[in-house]
């Protein structure tokens, strides 16, 4: 059993999936507006939240990752007309299987930013990010080996 | 503490040669510039492309070549894959050597020799011709017949044209499997063709190829009157450690790394059909 | 392995003030794959490309990483100079170090750092990069045209005069918009219904046209060349076939209560209306809210005097389904609402009226014919006071924080209308600015200082409160630093303009992207401003921004020649981003097929070769036509054999890594 | 003979683990496996088969053998083997496992000698455990192995109240001699006794006529041939789970693991029920999983005897005929192939 | 049991002997009283060894994605909770039916030779069941055991019917169980993150990564799976102790999710006594309450919830629950 402490000056890694059409944009949108979020939060473009495999996840925390996010259209709004649907169950399932083996639930999260909420996008990372720094280091399911010789 | 066998040193890749549109033929020194190790005709080793992962191959360049190590490699594989889009100046891992030799000391010298290569099994072939070459007044006769799917499959064409077809008491037979504009040579396969050219049974045989022409030559040998302790053949199975330990490479209680990959015929005779 | 070229752009001082880029090139430099790497201000300038150009072929690069703006903005750029260079065009990779990181952080370490991450992250995913080819699917050679104002007018009228077919849907019974409302138009002073409703009759009588009118887009389907819209035709419960025109139901509609929208609620209408005269169709429309039969079953009336037999009370809402090539969104906009201006008394005093309104007032056709009669008594009024800027340009949250735009340019003409016709009548404008840019727009503005004696006060009012029947207008005036008092008999507010509110459906539908005012996005404020970021799909008229009404038509104009542009083609490349399936990998378990969204996925039995024995199995089998490529069917397949061209789970994982070293 | 309190046992241990690693049977989430003894954690010596074999010990299930780091075209292999060579105590090995010690280092200390395996082999003592309670399963005696009294530096055994030791050689005398405080002298009696009635047992197990005999290299030939394979594997799913449990299987694989520095290459236990096991990019030499399971039983009787002067390389610990999933093991292929000593 | 087995018996040598079927997949007797072994028989002769007792707890319906594929039909007796994956199997079409003799049969609850000697009995020579008595020999003396205590985990808490039956061999009504099977996933419910990840993790690090959980379970019939495809990214064999064995697990359970009937093979093979039927019903749990009770394997036809939405569907944050 490893202690989770919160390390001093703790600077979590974030991965976050963005759909193309949506969040992406939205986070375009953020920078447009010059709405600043934490630099330690890096999108990764797919073309749908529904192509975020739950593997995908898993492997982001097991490289290490402190928190995932993922950004898709608004229900009902999927450029993909069902894309993000599929993504609200698989992410709700996961999410709650994580949580069943103990992870803590503030690492993931499933949020709708629209290519108009460039305000919400950052909204959503400055608080998502608040929560992961509040964890600490995600230190039950990263690889120790990633880590191995820094 | 001892580097163990399992370990790896670093090899330079300073020449690629594109010989057909699926082989390569990959010159390696040691980063000192020189040959990475010693070896002998029909050895293997293991060379590897980190993060990707190891493969063995047969070590295409003679002994008798000091200055660097010679491997002409079929794409197929991942390893592969990364080894065919390197460049020249790229550094990859290599081990060995590997397993057990052509016996062209004990067994070759003084012989007619008669080589018989399909495809990219003139690789393990190409050391011991070349080695065969360098001592040539030890051995007697040589006769070499390579066949291939085309003309542009044939590995190493260049030298065979330049070096092997002139070299002296060295008959060279080629043949590919079907009729091709710009090839005046033979066309059919490889064991129809041995059978075809009358090649004397009193010769030390050696055959490389894939198993669909190594069965049905050697069968046409036998036919001629050959005697199978005197054939050779290689195998090629999966191999992880190169040392006889990880346990993937047997043939009954053989280790194709260890004990092989170099077999006469008789010897197979003796193992499992599982190769 | 490849051989990757990476260009860091930047974007004059968007990027290089706040990113290190010289730094990120250097870092990068050995990296796997990595054989070349540089940086240039402007990137996507012919200069930029010229320098991606050259490098592609001096190095024979097999892959470029730019890391620059959004992909949104210059992937298509930069995928294009790379097949000029002889690269395939999906070898390219965008880092986006510009929305993502040089403008939202401050830090030029931190930001320096994430720009390296993030170009890191866009060269592991280019290591996997494999060549894509598109495939060709044909074009659907009619366009759809969404709003009949004047915006949706011109942009119908010019693609038809193309030679190709469009249909304009409107939701409101008669296309026309905006402008039809309006009674003059600045500068020119020319009646707004006179040039309009010329080109109403071209659009009703062009061939190639087809107006849906009483219409509105309910689904989308489909992409770029190969839309299929569902159309609601609302019920009008007048078969627009037989119905002349004539206004004899009008007449005999005893329900007689509505609200006339067209003249902005100052008057009523019978339930069975024409919404006004020259009204494109000219047919009427039965308001159900309204319609006494409707409601109660009795009654009937119209029915019994049209002689036409076209009034049909059972009529029901229809559905058509048809197929486009192009879709140009011109919806055009509304008042905003001013209930939450209480300072201007708008809802409790009826002489405190909108522009909008004022402009019916004016108008020969509006509710007073004409004639400039306040509202709540039909008073000539004496003093009029004009107020600009209400809810534009207003950062309190309780209006728009953008200029309207038009305002300016509608209150001078409103005030020296005013002034020329009646003389006797005292004008006050209020203001904070006067904007007048535009072709004899200052001019015009100035007539109306100069010439009409318009007292333009520089200053905010305060409060607007009925005293003794008269509505007192305290204000500033900025200029002579005092306060002011105005005692007027007409208060008239320059209410900003906002986006028709149904466009958010519309966006959804068409998944175009909306901007926090609700204004349509485009795919670039320069270089891209008529084409929305989701291809196919273009933009006219004021759901992009506030503008005027030329500047409207020339946009609707530049829709048409993008429209015209696009359906001249007879095919256009696919997206080669599909999924498809890994046959020897493949369970054949249909997962995958019952989560597409567009029935891409069919099944088929083939013969495989493994293991040296062939063996018939059941394999999935990707239309690549069809294929959007969501990716949902990747994450179904429990075997991984389903996978997505561009965004491979091999990619995006090495793009995990990757930012998990950081 | 020695011989120290079962009560104070834990003082034995804390005193081992003083001066070197502690290795032994540890209950943990309800099943007893080796694991490194600490205070506080539950050692089980009494469980007659730990889940996993000791071999773990000096062959890990995975290993980091060393890294690569790259830059550019540039290759550097680093070493990153520490040099902590502490001795190690292996306490409480059943007589079967301690042989098939036996049975690995032949494969590990043959030229060339797996260095990692050496290290780790060198630094350990062996304290060994008699069996006094064998079950069904068991049948290490078919081996010639005598689980009353097992091999090892040290042999042990527990009866009654008392834990009894006995140093066999050097190596265990000078761990003795470590512990001579918590040691009493004492008489064999009590072993012995022990021995004779565990012997009974053993005789009467139901696999102890098991017959061996025709498991020789002459036979080689016939017995790979042997149609009864296909029926003896029909049920197996290819699992490894015999393999990972088996104190003597040894295959591993070698791989690579990309970390944020480099790339670690480890190797790691594989099976030879494993469908991609002897897979290779043009083909695999054995695609069915009778020939797999045909390979793992051939390679226990036949194969590896040939190599090594007849040692067999199973040592009938039975941990296979417990844990396989359905219920195929060795005991069903010796049985069939070879038949019972009448 | 005996008439049970003697019924199978005879069927299977009608069924062999007239020709309609090419094989029966049945039990065969072991070495011990306790370890029958999955089996094919294809003549009456080979019958001889044939069993059916309380230790056939092995789940046959994943042997006939193969069998359905050889010449001939073959018949099969499946058990209640094996119904399930024969169902799903087929939903899949993974298993051709229509080359499947379904024989249903009783079966009463299957015992765990484990929990046998986990008892302290050691050379187990004989096990008699009468009623919830249950009589065990052993080279050390008898004793008498519960039946309840030593059944199979999967068992203890199933109250499984029959799905699918070509005809059927049922002997014994069998009574009904009150109880819940979720109950052991709620108690980790109501535990603290910190309780659960203990738990979870002290079970998971025993993993051996010997993969008898993935190739016994009918849910995991991928022909080529993603921890054995060096492509998939998650390819592994290691057991690090440290992740790969959470990431496994993980993804498996998550990969059966919606498509797991709870058949229990899982945890009956693991060699290390892992709960992992835990991991699953999770799934199950989790997906009864979100989006309405759903069991796989009912049907051979139908989506599975993970292919399924409502627009009403609750966010990931409105399904975790509060107070844990």
């Amino acid at each position: 059993m490893q202690e989770i402490t919160t390390k001093e000056g703790f600077v979590p890694n974030i991965v976050a999936f963005c759909c193309n059409w949506c969040s992406y944009a939205g986070a375009d949108l953020a920078g447009s507006s010059r709405l600043s979020y934490p630099a330690n939060v890096k999108i990764i473009r797919v073309p749908c939240s529904c192509r975020v495999n739950p593997m995908f996840v898993l492997k982001a925390f097991q490289r290490g990752a402190d928190g995932v996010i993922i950004c898709g259209c608004h229900p009902g709004d999927c450029h993909y007309v069902t894309g993000n649907y599929y993504t609200r169950r698989r992410m709700a399932m996961l999410f709650s299987f994580l949580d069943y083996l103990g992870i803590e639930r503030d690492r993931t999260r499933l949020e709708w930013v629209s290519a108009a909420e460039g305000a919400k996008f950052s909204a959503v990372m400055n608080d998502f990010v608040a929560k992961v720094t509040a964890l600490g280091e995600n230190k039950k399911l990263s690889d120790l080996r990633v880590k191995e010789g820094e | 503490m001892n580097f163990d066998a399992l370990i790896p040193k670093i090899g330079v890749i300073t020449d690629i040669r594109k010989d057909t549109h699926d082989v390569k033929t990959f010159r390696v020194v040691g980063t000192d510039g020189k040959k990475p190790f010693e070896h002998l005709p029909g050895q293997c080793a293991m060379l590897s492309v980190p993060g990707v992962g190891e493969a063995m191959f047969s070590i295409t360049s003679s002994p008798t070549n000091r200055e660097y190590m010679e491997f002409s490699i079929k794409k197929c594989g991942c390893v592969t894959d990364v080894l065919h889009s390197m460049e020249v100046g790229q550094q990859i891992a290599i081990r060995g050597p590997y397993g057990r030799n052509f016996p062209v000391e004990e067994e070759f010298k003084g012989k007619d020799l008669l080589f018989i290569a399909g495809g990219i099994g003139l690789a393990p072939l190409r050391s011991v011709i070349n080695y065969v070459r360098h001592y040539r007044a030890n051995y007697g006769k040589i006769v070499i017949v390579y066949g291939a799917r085309s003309k542009d499959d044939l590995v190493d064409i260049d030298e065979i044209k330049n070096e092997w077809m002139k070299e002296v008491n060295t008959e060279v037979y080629l043949t590919i499997d079907r009729a091709q504009e710009g090839w005046e040579g033979n066309v059919g396969f490889v064991p129809a063709y041995v059978k075809e050219i009358g090649v004397d049974p009193s010769m030390t045989a050696v055959l490389c190829g894939p198993p669909v022409m190594i069965k049905f030559t050697l069968q046409g040998l036998l036919e001629l009157g050959f005697e199978k302790s005197r054939v050779y053949t290689t195998l090629e199975l999966r191999m992880k450690c190169g040392v006889g330990k990880c346990g993937r490479c047997n043939v009954g209680d053989k280790f194709v790394c260890k004990d092989g990959p170099v077999f006469r015929m008789d010897e197979l005779d003796e193992l499992p059909d599982e190769y | 392995m490849q051989r990757i070229g990476v260009f860091i752009c930047w974007c004059g001082s968007n990027i290089a003030a706040t990113v290190d880029v010289e730094r990120v090139a250097d870092a990068v430099k050995k990296d796997q794959g990595v054989v070349y790497s540089a940086t240039y201000q402007y990137m996507c300038s012919e200069n930029g490309q010229q320098l991606i150009k050259n490098a592609i072929k001096e190095h024979s690069l097999t892959g470029i990483v730019v890391g620059s703006c959004s992909p949104r903005m210059h992937e298509a750029t930069f995928r294009k100079t790379a097949e000029a260079a002889g690269l395939n065009s999906y070898m390219v990779e965008i880092a986006n170090i510009r929305e993502h990181c040089s403008w939202i952080h401050k830090d030029r370490e931190e930001a320096t750092e994430k720009a390296i991450i993030l170009v890191r992250t866009a060269i592991a995913k280019v290591n996997l990069n494999a060549p894509l080819s598109a495939g060709e699917s044909p074009v659907i050679k009619r366009a759809l045209v969404i709003g009949g104002g004047i915006a949706g007018i011109q942009a119908a009228l010019d693609i038809a005069e193309a030679g190709f077919e469009v249909d304009i849907v409107e939701k409101n019974a008669t296309i026309g918009g905006r402008m039809a409302q309006i009674d003059k138009t600045f500068p020119t002073l020319d009646c707004s219904a006179c040039i309009l409703t010329p080109k109403m009759v071209d659009c009703a009588q062009n061939e190639k046209i087809d107006i849906l009118s009483y219409s509105e887009v309910e689904e989308v389907k489909g992409f770029v060349g190969n839309f299929s819209v569902k159309i609601k035709r609302k019920a009008r419960f007048v078969d627009e076939k037989k119905c002349t025109g004539c206004k004899l139901c009008m007449e005999k509609c005893p329900s007689k209560k509505g609200l006339d929208e067209f003249n902005m609620k100052l008057n009523k209408r019978p339930a069975i209306y024409i919404p006004f005269a020259q009204a494109i169709p000219n047919v009427a429309v039965i308001d159900p809210e309204q319609c006494i039969k409707l409601k109660t079953g009795k009654c009937g009336l119209c029915q019994k005097v049209c002689g036409a037999g076209a009034i049909d009370y059972t009529q029901k809402d229809e559905y058509i389904e048809r197929g486009y090539g192009a879709i140009v969104v011109a919806t055009g906009f509304k008042p905003i609402e001013l209930n939450a201006f209480n300072e201007f008394g708008y809802s409790e005093n009826q002489d405190v009226i909108t522009s909008l309104e004022l402009e019916r007032i004016m108008n020969a056709a509006g509710p007073t014919n004409g004639v400039l009669l306040r509202p709540s008594d039909g008073e000539h009024p004496k003093v009029i006071t004009f107020i600009q800027c209400v809810g534009s340009r207003d950062t309190s949250g309780c209006g728009k924080p953008y200029c309207s735009k038009i305002c300016c340019m509608y209150t001078a003409k409103h005030a020296m209308l005013i002034r020329e016709k009646y003389p006797d009548t005292e004008v006050h404008v209020f203001y904070i600015d006067v904007r007048t840019p535009g072709k004899n727009y200052d001019e015009f503005f100035r007539r109306a200082v100069e010439q009409y004696g318009v007292d333009y006060i520089k200053g905010m009012v305060g409060k607007v409160y009925n005293e003794n029947g008269k509505l007192m207008v305290q204000g500033s005036n900025l200029i002579d630093n005092e306060q002011v008092l105005i005692e007027s008999d007409l208060v008239v507010l320059a209410a900003a303009i906002e986006p028709e509110p149904s466009v958010r459906k519309i966006a959804t539908l068409l998944t175009a992207s909306i901007d926090t005012n609700n204004f349509l996005t485009e795919s670039h404020a320069k270089l891209r401003p008529v084409e929305s970021p989701t291809a196919g799909v273009y933009l006219a008229g004021v759901c992009q921004g506030p503008k005027d009404i030329p500047e409207t038509v020339s946009q609707a104009s530049a829709c048409a020649a993008k429209v015209i542009g696009l359906l001249v083609k007879d095919k256009l490349k696919t997206n080669p981003c599909v999924a498809s399936a890994n046959e020897t990998m493949c369970n054949g378990c249909s997962q995958c097929a019952s989560v597409c969204p567009y029935g891409a996925i069919t099944y088929v039995e083939k013969e495989l070769r493994v293991d040296g024995k062939t063996e018939l199995r059941r394999i999935a089998s990707v239309n690549p036509a069809v294929c959007q490529g969501c990716g949902a069917c990747t994450v179904t397949c429990p075997s991984g054999a389903m996978d997505l061209k561009g965004f491979s789970s091999k990619q995006i994982m090495s793009e995990v890594e990757e930012i998990c070293k950081r | 003979m020695y011989r120290i309190k079962k009560t104070d046992l834990n003082a034995l241990y804390a005193a081992i683990a003083k001066t070197s690693g502690l290795f032994i049977p540890i209950r943990r989430a309800d099943e007893v496996n080796f694991a490194v003894w600490g205070e506080g954690k539950e050692v089980s010596l009494e469980t007659l088969k730990t889940v996993k074999s000791p071999k773990n010990a000096f062959f890990p299930q995975t290993e980091n053998m060393m890294k690569f780091k790259t830059e550019g075209k540039s290759v550097e292999v680093v070493d990153i083997r520490t040099e902590d060579k502490r001795p190690f105590v292996v306490f409480g090995v059943k007589a079967c496992d301690v042989k098939a010690f036996e049975v690995l280092d032949r494969v590990f200390l043959a030229e060339p000698v797996d260095t990692f395996y050496q290290s780790r082999r060198n630094a350990i003592t062996v304290v060994s455990l008699a069996c006094s309670r064998p079950e069904e399963s068991c049948f290490c005696t078919a081996f010639g192995i005598d689980p009353t009294a097992p091999e090892g530096d040290v042999t042990t055994w527990l009866d009654g109240e008392y834990l009894y030791w006995r140093a066999n050689n050097q190596k265990g005398e000078a761990l003795t001699e470590k512990l001579a405080s918590l040691l009493e002298k004492c008489g064999e009696e009590a072993v012995e006794a022990q021995r004779s009635q565990t012997k009974e047992i053993l005789k009467r197990l139901p696999l102890a006529a098991l017959d061996l005999s025709r498991f020789k290299e002459e036979n080689l030939n016939e017995l790979f041939n042997d149609p009864r394979w296909a029926e003896l594997s029909e049920a197996c799913l290819g699992c490894g789970a015999c393999t990972f449990v088996c104190p003597t299987c040894q295959c591993f694989d070698i791989r690579d693991f990309k970390t944020n520095s480099g790339v670690i290459r480890y190797r790691c236990w594989d099976s030879c029920m494993y469908s991609d096991f002897t897979l290779m990019a043009h083909g695999n030499s054995r695609t069915t999983q009778m020939q797999r399971y045909r390979q793992r039983f051939m390679h226990k009787l036949v194969y590896y005897p040939a190599q090594n002067g007849g040692l067999y390389s199973c040592v009938g610990c039975g941990r296979c005929v417990n844990k396989c999933p359905q219920n195929l093991n060795i005991v069903k292929v010796i049985k069939t192939l070879g038949g019972e000593k009448s | 049991m005996k008439e049970v087995e003697s019924k199978m018996l005879e069927r299977a040598k009608v069924l062999l002997e007239s020709g309609e079927v090419a094989r029966v997949i049945g039990w065969r007797k072991g070495a011990f009283c306790h370890d029958p072994e999955p089996a094919s028989f294809e003549s009456v002769d080979e019958l001889k060894d044939f069993v059916y007792d309380y230790f056939c707890g092995a789940n046959l319906s994943k042997y006939l994605i193969a069998e359905s594929k050889k010449e001939g039909k073959t018949a099969v007796f499946l058990k209640p909770c094996d119904t399930y994956s024969f169902n799903q199997l087929v939903k899949e079409h993974r298993i051709n039916r229509e080359k499947i003799h379904v024989i249903a049969v009783e079966c009463m609850a299957k015992l765990d030779i484990g929990k046998i000697k986990a008892k302290g009995l050691s050379a187990v020579t004989g096990v008699e069941v009468d009623g919830e008595q249950v009589k065990v020999q052993t080279l050390y003396g008898e004793a008498v055991l519960s039946k309840t205590e030593i059944v199979l985990a999967k068992c203890a808490t199933c109250n499984k019917t029959h799905q699918v039956k070509d005809e059927e061999i049922v002997l014994h009504e069998r009574p009904v169980r009150d109880v819940n099977r979720f109950a052991e996933v709620e108690a980790l419910e109501q535990m603290t993150a910190e309780e659960r990840f203990k738990f979870w993790r002290e079970q998971l690090s025993k993993c051996i990564r010997c993969n008898a959980c993935r190739n016994v379970c009918p849910a995991c019939s991928c022909i080529k799976c993603v921890f054995d495809n060096p492509q998939s990214g998650v390819a592994a064999k290691a057991n690090d102790d440290k992740f790969e064995e959470q990431l496994f697990h993980i993804i498996r359970a998550y990969h059966v999710a919606g498509r797991c009937t709870d058949c229990g093979e899982c945890s009956r093979v693991c060699p290390q006594g892992i709960p992992l039927h835990l991991l699953n019903r999770k799934f199950i749990k989790d997906i009864d309450e979100t989006y309405g009770e759903f069991q796989a394997g009912e049907s051979a036809e139908g989506k599975t919830p993970l292919t399924e939405y409502r627009e009403s569907d609750l966010e990931p944050k409105d399904v975790l629950k509060e107070g844990k």
